[in-house]
């Protein structure tokens, strides 16, 4: 006697590479004023980015990760999350990170290798700092989720992770305990075709991210995340879903790395010039111009001045992240522990006394 | 606080008294870990909880210990207390990621915006005739990592005491549970909610030859060893450690300074064990007190037999007698 | 424009609750010898386990976990296996062990508290002991099988894990690798139902274990635990599979632990007495016997013979078990290194003189 | 051993040529971790291993650290000889537990039947200017662990030999190699396949009047200090312990016996290092040869701070010279 159990996941796209519909549009494509903020966003932080490779490169900042290629995705995040939201980003969330009010100064602070970087967030306090070690921030989200399950608040949680990052336990069983516990929660898998020079291919041999949700009785989606229409749509959709209390859902944002893993890599030595032009070719940022031009809500004056904008946006941050001191050296002890014990006292006044008053 | 009923309790009991406790006066305190709902915990520490308090904060979770630490960092920075319990301390290991690269650090890294006030809970320790994995005692690679406290009661009252402390305090700790003593003798607690100090080893006994300096099932041999030596005349001061770190090296300093001489004593293995750094900082801050070398008793540097060979591996009380006649010969 | 992706998994059956077939049964049905011997292990396993409580009872052995309603899946382990497949069990694979050649008096010593009990395995020499940390053994069983594949040779592995170990990362990190890699190896999901007081229900919300391979690209296959003929057919087919290089596959097995989780355990706190009533209703050896009276492979006085015999096997081993006495304490450092560093010498000395030459 | 070609190297060319070397004499040599066959490792150190032996024994892993440690079990137990990599230290914690409670064990577990000759390899330690996580120094967890060996090179020369040794050694072994001082010189290593051995310290320079005792990026300091010192007169012995477990005490205790003093300086928080282990060692075994405590000079016992300040973490020249200005004085 068989039986046969089915499962599937659907993926979705509303956008052709060159910005065309090859569908009906969701009904947030009628929100004008959405979408103009998307693309703005998105120049925004593709106007950053290339700022920070250049800091690095001049010895300003370090080590850096671009977030070429994922513009759209965090950009559909921040706009579909609700302040009360809480994010749960991975380390290449700048563009989500820009419209959860996180200052552009506090991410030049980051990664230019200062805590206080991840100090002062006031817009959004609840959400957690960028996670380094790949994945570890998914058991973080199931647990923010579930202290809002435990308070019976109507809140949901992003959650970030990369397609490397879906293979280690941390994501997995993550997803399972979303699952069993119908957490308010949507993990983001954002699968951009490479984890530093491994490609998607040997990091599972499953078809699809998406189906990792099979796994843990959790629904799964792909799609396009190039496609703002469509990325966006999940995520509303998912976002509503958890925070009526219906559970956690699984979306793969399929992109690709536009640029090296960070300013540390070169990649070059693991993919070909071609696969990275046809990857250019399906840039969302591009195509989401174009739907606006195609729908009259774009023109070559307004992206000018966007760009000048965005420009004079960045280039203020980078003037107030320049002229800030660093921390003295205390500030190592200082926040170790709510109050410094008695054990690290003698530890504090040898760098006090090493730098003369703790400066440095 | 007001004064509270009196109970005689074993150690395991009396930290089920103080999760109690503290479930009742703090709604943000949860509980969550394997088989400690329904089941009460395989030692049963957390029975009563979850007929108590409830499914929503009494959590028995899956079978996943990354998930257990990691799942507490998520829930302490939505201000909830978690008590996690890992069913034994040999299966903690899957959770040190999250706790050494999050829990221990998320103060620190958004300098002070979000903290993770957890308590970690684990039975440790051998001598309960178990099998492999159930008898570690690896203490020491808690205490070397920065942001972390790890606090190891001795006693019914203690743990009753530091628990409570523990959970209160707004900072992760290793809260350490020595198995075999958990049901060895019940001692009087009075449950008023009153938590002891987090940063101050415990003086069980005074003397003024030798300082003996033990935590944990230890301490049980270690009284007992300054017991028979005390009929040839030796009187030993007898230090509970039980907050490992920070380390509270005062009392030690003060204690060897009267008595010149110091034997540590624990199951955990010698080489890099906590006993090394209590050595260390004895050996450079009282140099000069020191009538003899700080000598340390403790389990091979090697891996806990299983049942058969286990006393073999333990240290005895004639361990410890033996080490302090050799260090008061000198 | 919306794709769907498909998965499925399977759940095979043959016999009912009596032993009587739903279906035209698989070819394997027709060897009777193997169908014999299979009954017969299922039986001597079930004597050795009731042995091994009584000893544990009177304080001969440690804590010990029953293999009650495991003894069908295990047996079919051990037949499906070649000699030169390698095994990776978890603790509670007694009737595949017994199979495999590694002696009662081995289980004995492993649960009286002795590691001799996983040294002297001569049938059987690469196979795996037994890992206490659940899922552990997952990623073990994937390297065994990276083994094979770098040397290329056709040899499977089959490692068992529990319903609660497919919550662990290292099960889902190591079928994820066994599905990138196309590795030879089946891993063979136990599902009691229980994992301690842990009902299967609150372990994951997936529906099904099995599913929980589509999340690595492999197959899945749910089987009737209890069915000699399913699992057996199952493994027989996913262990040609391996050693054929066609890669992966994992076998939910369902059943229900009838006993204790270990003798330290008492699941009356937990579950209720129908349950585990109706759960005996289901017993796989009580099928089987069912079946080869049905087809008048067996009767009442080979019953009574084969209980005699296994009584007598059991016995002996116990015997055997009693007689060793225990290493000398040298030994829990004779074994960490392949030589004794100098750094451990004065440790052993130690040993030896408080132990009179290292007698315990 | 034959005599090999002579090379100008630096540290991470020497574990390179090393890898090179033995994966070309012995088959059962593989090599696996995360981006260390196409891109050769993120610093390099597995570079041309893939295109010389083939996607078969030099695997890039999926993303799974956990399953890297575990893998690398299975793989011994059929008798390859795997070298894993981690990709920085601060990425270790989730192998961990494959690594205490399997590899560390297997030997002993089943009284030799199996074992694991396995290299865990992971660049370590602070000062290049990286992200949080990646500037870890936390080998006293793993010193503390039977059955483990952990071993750190401080120069291509060293690099080299006990990498050879390491891989070659029947029981696993913790590598750490010190990133900072990846390229920070070059050093003429032969190329012929010769180990150093894994449980002697190196003396790398010879002095009478205070032992330094240091491992890893520190070496480089040390050396510093010991040279300003010998313009002010007091000459230092410095050993590199190189093989921090297990540990050649012998080596230490010798030198300390001729000098009567020692500091000991590494990059980890103090509190429960491996400097706590050799300090207490030596005051309890050369008690009455030590004119001065062992002082250590170490990271302070918090999180590595991010890069701005992790140069006033990092132990400096100055702070050796002060310790043994300060031990010399007494
Ligand atoms: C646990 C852990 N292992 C290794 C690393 C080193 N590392 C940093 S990023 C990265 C690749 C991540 O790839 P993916 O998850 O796909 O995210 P992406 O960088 O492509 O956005 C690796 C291996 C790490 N940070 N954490
Ligand atoms: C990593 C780890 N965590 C916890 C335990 C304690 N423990 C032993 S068995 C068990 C339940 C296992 O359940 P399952 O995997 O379903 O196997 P079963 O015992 O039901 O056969 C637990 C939690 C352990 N041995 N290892
Ligand atoms: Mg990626
Ligand atoms: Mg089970």
């Amino acid at each position: 006697m068989r039986e046969r159990h089915e499962f599937h996941v659907d993926s979705a796209r509303y956008l052709d590479d060159h910005g065309k519909p090859m569908d009906d549009l969701p009904a947030l494509a009628g929100d004008t004023g959405r979408v103009l903020a998307a693309y703005r966003n998105m120049v925004l932080t593709r106007t950053f980015d290339a700022k920070v490779i250049a800091l690095q490169r001049t010895g300003k900042c370090g080590t850096y990760p671009s977030v070429l290629g994922h513009e759209v995705i965090g950009t559909a995040i921040g706009q579909s999350m609700a302040k009360t939201d809480v994010f749960v980003p991975y380390y290449r969330d700048q563009a989500a990170h820009m419209l959860r009010g996180v200052g552009l100064r506090e991410m030049l602070l980051y990664w230019g290798g200062d805590e206080r970087g991840s100090a002062n967030w006031k817009n959004c306090p609840e959400d957690l700092p960028i996670s380094v070690p790949i994945a570890t921030q998914c058991c973080h989200a199931v647990g923010v989720a579930s202290a809002m399950r435990i308070r019976g608040e109507e809140r949901a949680v992003v959650c970030c992770v990369g397609d490397g990052g879906t293979s280690k336990g941390d994501f997995l069983e993550s997803i399972n305990l979303a699952g069993a516990w119908h957490l308010p929660v949507v993990f983001v898998a954002i699968n951009n075709h490479w984890a530093i020079s491994t490609p998607r291919s040997l990091q599972t041999g499953a078809e699809t991210i998406a189906q990792k949700a099979i796994s843990a009785g959790l629904p799964g989606h792909m799609v396009d995340g190039n496609d703002y229409f469509a990325i966006s749509e999940a995520l509303d959709t998912a976002l509503e879903r958890a925070r009526g209390g219906k559970g956690a859902t699984l979306i793969e944002a399929v992109t690709y790395r536009l640029g090296d893993h960070t300013t540390a890599d070169d990649a070059t030595r693991y993919r070909t010039a071609e696969d990275l032009k046809r990857a250019w070719g399906k840039d969302g940022i591009k195509r989401l111009q174009n739907w606006l031009h195609d729908n009259d809500l774009w023109d070559a004056a307004k992206e000018k001045a966007l760009q000048a904008d965005s420009k004079a946006t960045v280039e203020q941050a980078v003037e107030d992240y320049l002229a800030i001191e660093a921390e003295p050296p205390t500030a190592m002890v200082d926040y170790l522990f709510e109050t410094l014990p008695p054990a690290l006292q003698t530890q504090r006044e040898r760098i006090v006394s090493k730098y003369r008053g703790g400066e440095s | 606080m007001s004064k509270g009923e009196l109970r005689d309790v074993t150690l395991v009991e009396a930290v089920n008294m103080a999760l109690h406790w503290e479930m009742q006066h703090d709604e943000n305190v949860v509980v969550l870990g394997e088989d400690i709902a329904t089941n009460g915990g395989v030692f049963r520490a957390t029975v009563g909880l979850k007929e108590k308090f409830g499914f929503k904060r009494v959590m028995d979770t899956p079978l996943a210990e990354t998930l257990i630490a990691g799942t507490s960092v998520g829930m302490a920075t939505q201000g909830l207390k978690p008590v996690a319990e890992f069913q034994f301390m040999g299966f903690i290991y899957a959770g040190i990621e999250q706790i050494v690269s999050h829990a221990a650090r998320m103060r620190n890294r958004t300098r002070g915006r979000l903290h993770c006030p957890i308590v970690y809970r684990a039975p440790f320790g051998g001598g309960i005739h178990a099998p492999e994995h159930h008898s570690e005692s690896t203490e020491a690679l808690f205490a070397h990592i920065p942001g972390l406290r790890v606090v190891i009661p001795s006693s019914p009252q203690r743990a009753y005491g530091l628990l409570l402390a523990a959970i209160r305090n707004p900072d992760p700790v290793i809260f350490l549970e020595p198995k075999r003593i958990y049901r060895a003798v019940t001692q009087s607690v009075e449950n008023n909610g009153e938590a002891l100090p987090l940063d101050t080893c415990f003086t069980l006994r005074e003397g003024d030859d030798v300082t003996l300096i033990t935590w944990g099932a230890s301490v049980t041999e270690t009284l007992q060893a300054a017991d028979k030596l005390s009929h040839q005349g030796v009187t030993c001061e007898v230090i509970d450690v039980a907050t490992i770190s920070p380390l509270d090296r005062e009392t030690l300093l003060c204690s060897v300074a009267k008595t010149g001489r110091a034997v540590i004593v624990h199951e955990a293995c010698r080489n890099g064990g906590v006993g090394a750094e209590i050595a260390a900082s004895i050996a450079e801050s009282a140099f000069l007190d020191l009538q003899a070398p700080v000598v340390r008793v403790t389990g091979y540097d090697t891996v806990m037999p299983y049942y058969r060979n286990e006393a073999a591996y333990l240290p005895q009380v004639e361990d410890i007698v033996e080490a302090v006649e050799q260090v008061i010969a000198l």
